[in-house]
């Protein structure tokens, strides 16, 4: 699986995409978020407060309940401000 | 109806020109620029990251959304990305209808929905060092109020 | 606070850019564009009369009370008269604003009271003849809504 | 007092504008209407159907109730329909 991370993520983490061997364990966007941020460092802070972070599933919003397998595109965000 | 994510300036007048036609009495155009103050602090520049792909899958999602509400004669969103400085545009909104209400209903729609759901994320460089924008609440309340029950 | 009456086209992106300021980040335009058919028949063309010198008057007003209504950095209106074909631009309201809900409102606002009481009136050449336009009742409910109680 | 006419009133009267001497009987604008349709022909016509037609003392909107007096401009039109 890809894992992309954005804004602040991405500095914390210390870049912008890796590629992941998503453990049987993680079924979810909310627990590959806890998974990733059990890795502790900039992991650990990016995924601190999980309220500030928001989750793209292959390029569409989705909220941290959304099941993930194998081959899914998973990216993690800050709420986005553009415009 | 034309989506496009780019580094480069756009022209407001050009992109207005483009959906002028007879069937579209009313064309509604917004401007976002960058601000010369935040936060009390003179803005040196803004940054603005996005996520490639989705950023224009999902203005084409918004964009589609105001067709399906409101009967249009032409959209047209042009974001930048990349290094801004203040005084400079950074968002444009064009659409084109029979008649003005549902034309100016439409550009505020897209702009409340491009501000809330387009993966768009502006960090700032400001006296005090850089600064990555917090969202704000009433970007929120202004897209919620769009949604039907 | 610009208000012209003319009967030469305007350029809807030079008319953007003079409002373009670092403490302006939204700018509003509306443009009305000459539609090419009415009551169910193909326009030949349109000849817009006004009341020269009320016109101008009239405009001012409104765009006065626009600025007392919002917090506007800078407001615009340009109407044309005299003979114009389908297609052409006839109307280009510019708001300048910090913020997008003010500019948006306050351009809707002088539209809807553009069409209520500035003297213009429309007559239409259509395969039927001259026909002079007859006031709609909807755009009297548009500028209706604008007012306090 | 000058009178102006537009759109089709203008047409119907035949001219954009004229001298009047103002009867002293005339106080109002609707009055002043009134006293111009009783010419007949094109005055007639013109004011018809006054629920149609607008007015502007010198320059600004008015209704027919608004007193006039000499040296007065007062002008009398369709409803607008610019924009």
């Amino acid at each position: 699986m890809k894992v992309l991370y954005f804004a602040w993520l991405r500095q914390k983490i210390g870049r912008g995409e890796e590629a992941v061997d998503l453990p049987v364990a993680v079924r979810t966007v909310g627990e590959l978020a806890a998974w990733l941020a059990a890795r502790g460092g900039g992991y650990a802070e990016a995924f601190a407060d999980v309220k500030r972070v928001r989750a793209a599933l292959n390029q569409e919003h989705v909220d941290f309940a959304a099941p993930v397998k194998g081959g899914d595109e998973v990216a993690f965000f800050p709420p986005v401000t553009g415009g | 109806m034309t989506v496009r994510v780019q580094h480069e300036d756009f022209e407001p007048g050009v992109e207005i020109a483009r959906l002028q036609r007879e069937d579209a009495g009313a064309i509604v155009s917004f401007v976002g620029v960058v601000r010369g103050e935040s936060h009390g602090e003179k803005l040196v520049s803004m940054t603005l990251e996005h996520f490639p792909g989705m950023t224009e899958r999902e203005l084409e999602r918004i964009a589609k959304e105001a067709r399906s509400c409101w009967s249009l004669q032409g959209v047209s969103v042009v974001h930048r990305v990349g290094n801004l400085k203040p005084g400079e545009r950074i968002v444009l909104v064009v659409t084109a209808a029979a008649h003005r209400r549902a034309a100016f209903e439409a550009a505020e729609f897209l702009m409340d929905y491009l501000k809330t759901r387009a993966p768009f994320w502006k960090r700032e460089l400001r006296a005090s060092g850089e600064h990555w924008v917090e969202a704000r609440g009433s970007d929120d309340a202004a897209a919620a109020r769009w949604k039907r029950d």
